[in-house]
């Protein structure tokens, strides 16, 4: 890993001091803690790291228009955040020309990445990234329970959101300019923290991730409050990938899962 | 006093709703629960609209629209299909279960089956109880 | 007894004028539902400024009701509890016009269809009746007053093919007084009829038929022939379609040339096969398909010209007296404004090398009907007489092979090309005709001879013209080494393997849709099935329309046709073109989307899921013209309204106009 | 294993035809190119299109006709029907359905006993060697079929070329061969 | 490819030996260890199924599952017949969990599915590709009609990457040898396959008429790689009239053998039937100078088995 480490600030320094970016973000390590680390100068590539436990998804700071101001730049990049990458350019939100990757994970670093090469390296050596087992294991847990049960548990869990939205803040497909919970005229999603209003936002939140979450838990780490958000955006993720062969952030231009059809798709619930 | 369930229905315009008109000139009776409020088009549905329906005092659900290929506008209902294969799980996941959501396929021809259709899901909904007060997608009255 | 919705706006409830109708309509409504009662309840609801009920309020002193309260309680919304608004919609909108009220402002409540007609127990059907009105009457109180969307209409057809339904179409529309552009791929019109020999079941001669419509076509003063030219963009639509077409270079200059036939007579490229004779003909690299061909022009064929390859020869340049010939001419790009567009892309012959069992395409003397028919045509290569192409003998015994791709789910179509029965009797008939003492084997599967005098015709070509009917599919054709096909098929009805030894065999194949078709619907926003044919709106009630406005079908883009059928439909979508062509301007119901530019961020999923291609990327520039962002917007030529993209729209910065999110929010609430 | 039907008149031959091989004869359109490209349908006294027609029938008189053909024992396997069967059909797979239950049921006609001889001596010479040898394997067949003088004149010859090994090779696990026969015909007899 | 595991078949131990001993050696020459599967048992053949699907499927199980046991990733079924029914199961088991659970029952063995069946026309061409590359020495200059007859042409999953109607598989090997494929129509025409014995007039006539085909196209000789369509091909010929006589019926492992210049007594010739002797030497046959070296006819035959 420290190889693959050298090799990205390496090209880091590179990328900078040859004007090719003119910011890259990345992640720092301070003891125990993980920081994202925005660096516009060579000589400072040095203070760049990774590793697995860098769970922040750098591609939500995307959208800060601070950020994108400085285009082009460089994003230190694991397969999740090139994988946001991928789901950014395909709904159009980032260009070829503005974003490249430093793509780093666990079998070491691939160079830097055009957006257009994002998907090979992640085919090549991450073709199958799925919730992890153990997440699985608890989403089958929770699913083979009851629908009061399941009531029940999430009920207890969502009277602790305080709606602080760090959630949303933390996610890059979270974009919007206007959230659809801070929408008036209609009110949709109560803003009051308790009851009705946390249930819709919750599920609304998640629905509004349906073939686009790639799973990058930083939802979940930045959660203040501890809710078990990827249970919920992995039992969307299984059943996406289940019904529709969903594996969203691998291709450049994909169609989005919502938004899109086939005639093939199923209808057996439908009476 | 016995449960009376209160379900509403979101139908399309050109299928569903002709639908129950055509159930109303055959003059086939069905239960009194139901409430339509007419779209026009099953595409339109955005999630939203169930639970706001639900945090207005819904028992249950029903959505209804043209069979896969007869859409007014050619393919709103697949869209809505696939919106809703994925949401009712989800509902389902989060304890919203299948005694709540119901989805048809009601052409303008099907007059007997919408009046089918709306006794067996109030049927069903008076079976399954009360959408209940504690429930968290519930407006705490 | 219900509360009033607690989040109900009081400033804007106390603006709201509404008046509530409630009709009896005779016992119809009455006898179930509690009318005077429904009244008194629709008369508390906030913003209600009056509730009346009457026994008939569709008719005319019903209606005059409705006028006065609008006029004298200054009614800002009002709603009828009657019918079904699929009955009386517009009868009432009307009324409330006639009084000044904006149509869009008047909702009905449907009480009888969906209420006293389905419900007997009277407190039950009362209390759904209040519940209706009570959800329509906070629905009107949030309508917003909507305006027919007018689109000018430019009286032109812009008609893409020109075979026979193309034509037909174009000749159609310009005696009905429209103006034509008729775009046209190849050199020629004519398209595939001008290829046949003679056309069942009357066997005339198909090009006596044709030509003096082609002739027709090209000297309309209404239409103008686009030939050698490709549709390459849409803007626009219906009313004002903005088109532009490529004009392929001919390198020819049609205003100089006579048409006198010295420069292909002089071309020394002359064995490049004819496309118009299957290859069994052919042509010059500078040439005319067929010498009744319209516009009589000759291109050259850039790809085999070896004055454009290598810059060798200019022999058709010397010989030209008139100085026609320009080596330099160059594609062009035109624009073209239509009001109407009319699709007649057409058909091919699918491509049966995909049989292996029948030769794969590598057998000379296994043909496809067009080889046939222009072996048959008098003015074919053979000058009508039926040789086999591998030796030019003239063939004794001929298998006709049908559903050669047609009902075949594994290796072709699995539809049945509809035609394919009845050319091959022709085929068969025109054999016999011309070879007596000639076997025509007829491999069937089942004849299908739907269609006036069909029957009779295949009748004739077995019992006065002795076509030998089969009834088996052909498992395997193969050459041997004395010239003989060797046809292994089956006589199903009497249960046994047959082996027939041919001269020619002849296979059916399957009509499929041309080449390139598929792009053309995209370009139009027009769908295609499975097969790739172009989609009609409906297949029962609107088969000529699409679900592009103003993009209409004829021919065999839609489906397997022939000549009357093709001929037919072409007329229908005259008519539909007409049809739009009659008024100056075009009324659009107001139902369509609209974005909130603000709030768009452009994640393009309403553009991705709109049916109709209406939501599309919009530039917002600033004075100077630099690009400052681009989000979303829907062209409400376009739009038909189905609002699919309003719910895809994860920030809702897309609406519905009458069926609005705050409408449809607070019908939702007014059940609470 | 559904059971569900195809159509209401899907006989059980035509259900289990179904289930074993996804076969649903109601797909046949009776278009006859199996029978056209059949090398074998000359010695059939039932061609193969009749065959899939006869499943679709449900009729019990015209399933029994099909369990005693003879032309279920002069399919050689070719699979020509299956490969170009525009409908997708595995008439091949069929025909060993049929045979297996013309088998079962004991309608194999006389006129085919020669064939099904012919296929027992061999199951019987590897289930007691583990594989085939050609003297059992002959052997037998003449012993049931008293079809002694066939072949009699190739078989010196062949035994000259080195084509008959004469001591017949047993393998190791012939045991384990033979539990696969014996367990395998407790399904046969399910 | 260095090794690689063989199942010759029952055929290949009896009437099919030309087939087994050529392939043997054309693989020494080619420098592949070939290493036949301990023990195997038969694939149950036509009989199995046409009698006994459980049956057909549990032999051929039996065979993978040992060579899968015995670390074989990749067999050579060098018998049509065998390599259809090893790989047709491979197919079935894949395709069916039900199956290959019933089928472990009834063998009492595992098997993972991770055995790869190879054809003898794949391996051929392979080895006339790789390992022979340097040694096909002896252009043979005849005109060769290849027969796949059913099992290697059709199949589907099965033949891979060939056309049904059209396949060419053998054609690299036989331009290999040195030789002409002619174009003929009969090379996946049945030839009666497995009803040699049970309905030998139907092989007969059938058989007759691949060969005569062959004749019409000008072939000197015909290859196969079926030890059921040799016999039919080859050991009939005195039943049929003058149309299917006389014509050398080879496996296309002996053709390529011969074109290396191996001894056709060790690839078998002096085994078949109809006389492939003149074939054997093709140039003296031509007039050409060079005295046969391989006079390998009837007389010369040597009796006994291995």
């Amino acid at each position: 890993m420290s190889g693959a480490i050298g090799a990205m600030r390496a090209d880091a320094a590179k990328l900078l001091s040859e004007g090719a970016v003119k910011l890259v973000l990345g992640y720092c390590v301070r003891g125990n803690e993980r920081y994202p680390c925005f660096i516009s100068e060579a000589a400072q590539a040095e203070a760049l790291d990774f590793d697995q436990s860098c769970r922040q998804n750098l591609a939500a700071y995307l959208r800060k228009p601070e950020v994108r101001g400085r285009a082009p730049l460089a994003v230190v990049s694991s397969p999740a955040v090139c994988r946001s990458l991928l789901v950014l350019s395909s709904e159009s939100q980032i260009r070829e020309n503005e974003v490249r990757a430093l793509a780093i994970g666990p079998k070491g670093y691939g160079g830097i990445l055009g957006l257009g090469a994002l998907g090979a390296w992640l085919k090549a050596d991450y073709p199958d990234l799925v919730p992890e087992q153990a997440l699985l294991d608890r989403v089958a847990e929770l699913s083979a329970k009851t629908a009061q049960e399941r009531a029940k548990f999430w009920m207890k869990e969502f009277e602790k959101c305080t709606r602080c939205y760090a959630c949303r803040a933390a996610c890059p497909g979270c974009y919007c300019e206007r959230c659809i919970v801070e929408k008036n005229m209609p009110q949709w999603i109560s803003s009051a923290a308790a009851g009705h209003g946390n249930y819709a936002w919750e599920v609304i939140r998640a629905f509004h991730q349906a073939g686009r979450c790639t799973g990058c838990g930083a939802c979940e780490a930045a959660c203040p409050q501890g809710l078990p958000l990827m249970l919920l955006n992995a039992r969307l993720s299984q059943d996406a990938f289940e019904e529709f062969g969903s594996r969203p952030g691998y291709e450049l231009e994909a169609k989005p899962l919502i938004g899109s059809w086939s005639a093939e798709d199923d209808g057996s619930f439908i009476r | 006093m016995t449960f009376e369930p209160r379900i509403t229905a979101f139908v399309c315009n050109w299928c569903t709703y002709a639908g129950a008109d055509l159930t109303g000139t055959s003059r086939l009776s069905y239960a009194p629960n139901i409430r339509i409020v007419k779209l026009p088009c099953t595409g339109r549905i955005d999630p939203l609209f169930v639970l706001k329906a639900f945090e207005g005092g819904a028992d249950a659900v029903l959505i209804s629209g043209c069979h896969p290929g007869d859409c007014h506008y050619a393919s709103g209902n697949y869209h809505a299909r696939r919106r809703w294969s994925l949401f009712r799980k989800l509902l389902a996941f989060t304890g919203i279960d299948e005694n709540r959501v119901f989805f048809s396929w009601v052409s303008a021809a099907e007059g007997q089956k919408f009046a089918n259709l709306v006794n067996k899901v109030t049927e069903q909904v008076r079976a399954a109880g009360p959408f209940g007060e504690r429930n968290l997608a519930r407006r705490r009255l | 007894m219900r509360r009033f919705p607690k989040y109900v706006n009081a400033g804007r409830a106390l603006m709201a004028r509404i008046g509530v109708f409630i009709c009896h309509c005779g016992e119809n409504i009455g006898r179930t539902v509690d009318c005077p009662a429904a009244a008194a309840e629709a008369a508390k609801l906030p913003g209600v400024v009056l509730s009346l009920d009457y026994k008939y309020m569709c008719s005319d002193p019903g209606q005059q009701m409705i006028n006065k309260a609008i006029a004298e309680k200054l009614l800002t919304g009002a709603v009828v509890a009657a019918c079904s608004p699929r009955m009386h919609e517009r009868t009432f909108r009307s009324a409330a016009a006639q009084a000044g009220l904006n149509p869009y402002l008047l909702e009905m409540a449907n009480v009888r269809e969906h209420c006293s007609w389905v419900h007997s127990e009277r407190a039950a059907a009362t209390a759904k009746a209040n519940d209706l009105i009570r959800v329509m009457v906070e629905k009107v109180r949030r309508n917003k007053a909507l305006f027919p969307i007018r689109v000018p209409v430019e009286p032109t057809a812009l008609v893409v093919g020109g075979g026979i339904a193309g034509i037909q179409a174009a000749l159609d529309i310009a005696a009905g007084g429209g103006k034509v552009v008729l775009v046209e791929r190849s050199p020629s019109i004519g398209g595939h009829m001008a290829r046949l020999s003679e056309t069942f079941p009357t066997l005339d001669c198909s090009q006596c038929i044709l030509t003096p419509r082609m002739v027709e076509a090209a000297s309309h003063p209404d239409i103008r022939l686009m030939t050698y030219s490709e549709v390459e963009a849409v803007e626009g639509f219906v009313g004002s379609f903005e088109v532009t077409v490529r004009r392929k270079a001919r390198y020819v200059d049609p205003e100089k040339c006579t048409g006198c036939g010295d420069c292909f007579n002089k071309c020394p490229l002359k064995k490049i096969p004819s496309e118009f004779d299957a290859g069994l003909g052919s042509r010059r690299a500078i040439y005319v398909p067929f010498p009744q061909a319209v516009p009589n022009k000759p291109v050259i064929d850039a790809a085999n010209c070896t004055m454009l390859t290598k810059g060798k020869c200019g022999l058709c340049a010397k010989v030209c007296a008139r100085g026609a010939i320009d080596y330099k001419d160059q594609d062009r790009l035109e624009k073209v404004k239509a009001g109407a567009v009319v699709l007649a892309a057409g058909f091919e012959l699918w491509d049966h090398s995909a049989y292996g069992e029948y030769g794969g395409g590598r057998l000379k003397d296994v043909i496809d009907g067009f080889a046939f028919e222009r072996l048959a045509s008098a003015s074919g290569p053979t000058g009508g007489e039926i040789r086999r192409p591998s030796d030019g003998s003239e063939p004794k015994t001929v298998v006709f092979i049908q559903c050669c791709g047609s009902r075949d789910d594994k290796k072709g179509k699995g539809y049945c090309s509809k035609i394919c029965c009845m050319y091959t009797a022709k085929h068969a008939m025109l054999y016999r005709h011309k070879v007596h003492d000639g076997r025509a084997v007829v491999f069937y599967m089942d004849v299908r001879a739907a269609g006036k005098g069909y029957e009779e015709f295949v009748r004739r070509a077995i019992e006065a013209d002795g076509a030998e009917y089969v009834r088996g599919r052909v498992s395997r054709v193969y050459r041997r080494r004395d010239g003989k096909l060797v046809v292994k098929g089956a006589d199903t009805l009497v249960g046994r393997p047959m082996t027939v030894e041919a001269d020619l065999v002849v296979l059916a194949d399957a009509m499929v849709p041309r080449r390139g078709a598929e792009k053309l619907a995209q370009l139009f926003g027009v769908g295609c099935d499975t097969d790739g044919f172009y989609s009609e709106a409906h297949p029962k009630l609107r088969p000529v329309e699409t679900a592009a406005a103003g993009v209409f079908l004829a021919g065999a883009c839609q489906a397997p046709k022939d000549i009357p059928d093709s001929v037919a439909q072409a007329s229908a979508a005259a008519a539909k073109a007409l049809g739009l062509f009659a008024k100056p301007e075009l009324e659009r119901e107001p139902v369509i989307a609209r974005v909130n530019k603000n709030l768009c961020v452009h994640c393009r999923a309403c553009i991705n899921a709109c049916p109709y291609g209406a939501a599309k990327d919009f530039e917002i520039k600033d004075r100077a013209g630099k690009l400052l962002r681009v989000v979303a917007e829907v062209n409400e030529g376009l739009c038909q309204g189905c609002g699919t993209c309003a719910a895809v729209c994860r920030s809702n910065s897309v609406d519905l106009d009458g069926f609005s999110d705050e409408q449809v929010c607070a019908q939702i609430a007014a059940l609470e | 294993m559904s059971a569900h039907a195809l159509t209401n008149r899907e006989s059980l031959l035509a259900a289990r035809i179904r289930e074993e091989t996804g076969v649903k004869v109601a797909e046949c359109y009776q278009c006859g190119k199996c029978t056209a490209g059949c090398p074998m349908a000359r010695w059939m006294d039932i061609s193969p299109n009749q065959i899939m027609r006869n499943l679709q029938t449900g009729d019990e008189a015209d399933e029994n006709r099909l369990l005693s053909c003879q032309a279920l024992w002069h399919c050689a396997g070719c699979l020509t029907c299956t490969q170009r069967c525009p409908k997708g059909l595995d008439p091949a797979a069929v025909m060993d359905v049929l045979r297996e239950a013309a088998r079962r049921r004991g309608t194999v006609p006389a006129s085919a006993r020669k064939v099904l001889a012919f296929h027992e001596a061999f199951l019987k010479t590897v289930e007691d060697f583990g594989r085939m040898n050609e003297w059992p394997l002959v052997a037998r067949y003449k012993l049931a079929t008293g079809d002694l003088f066939a072949d009699v004149l190739l078989a010196p010859e062949m035994l000259l070329k080195g084509k008959l090994p004469i001591v017949p090779h047993a393998i190791r696990g012939r045991e384990e061969v033979r539990r696969i026969f014996r367990e395998s015909r407790k399904k046969e007899k399910r | 490819m260095k090794a690689c595991g063989y199942y010759p078949g029952c055929s290949l131990a009896g009437g099919g030996v030309e087939l087994d001993l050529s392939i043997r050696e054309v693989s020494k020459a080619a420098g592949v260890d070939l290493r036949e599967i301990e023990d195997w048992n038969c694939c149950g053949a036509t009989a199995a199924h046409c009698l006994n699907h459980d049956l057909a499927v549990a032999l051929p199980y039996r065979v993978l599952s040992l060579a899968e046991e015995q670390g074989l990733a990749e067999v050579l079924a060098p018998c049509a017949a065998c390599f259809s029914r090893l790989k047709g199961t491979n197919l079935r088991l894949a395709r069916s969990a039900e199956l290959a659970g019933r089928v472990r029952a009834v063998v009492g063995r595992p098997y993972g599915g991770g055995v790869k069946i190879v054809n003898v026309n794949e391996f051929c061409g392979r080895l006339a590709a790789g390992g022979l590359k340097d040694k096909l020495s002896k252009p043979l200059g005849l005109k060769v009609a290849g027969y796949y007859g059913c099992l290697l042409s059709r199949g589907e999953g099965i033949v891979e990457g060939e056309d049904p109607e059209n396949p060419s598989a053998m054609d690299a090997v036989i331009r290999a040898a040195g030789c002409e494929p002619v174009s003929w129509n009969f090379s996946t025409e049945c030839c009666g396959g497995g009803f040699s014995m049970s309905k030998t007039e139907a092989v007969v006539e059938l058989s007759a008429a691949v060969l005569a085909d062959a004749r019409a196209a000008g072939a000197d000789l015909v290859v196969t790689g079926c030890p059921m369509c040799h016999s039919n091909l080859d050991m009939r010929q005195r039943s049929m009239g003058s149309e299917g006589r006389g014509m050398p019926v080879l496996y296309l492992s002996e053709l390529l053998g011969l074109a290396c210049g191996l001894k056709p007594e060790a690839l078998g010739l002096n085994r078949h039937f109809t006389d492939a002797g003149p074939i054997a030497s093709p140039l003296s046959v031509r007039g050409e100078r060079r005295p046969s070296e391989c006079g390998a006819s009837r007389n010369t035959s040597t009796p006994g088995g291995r």
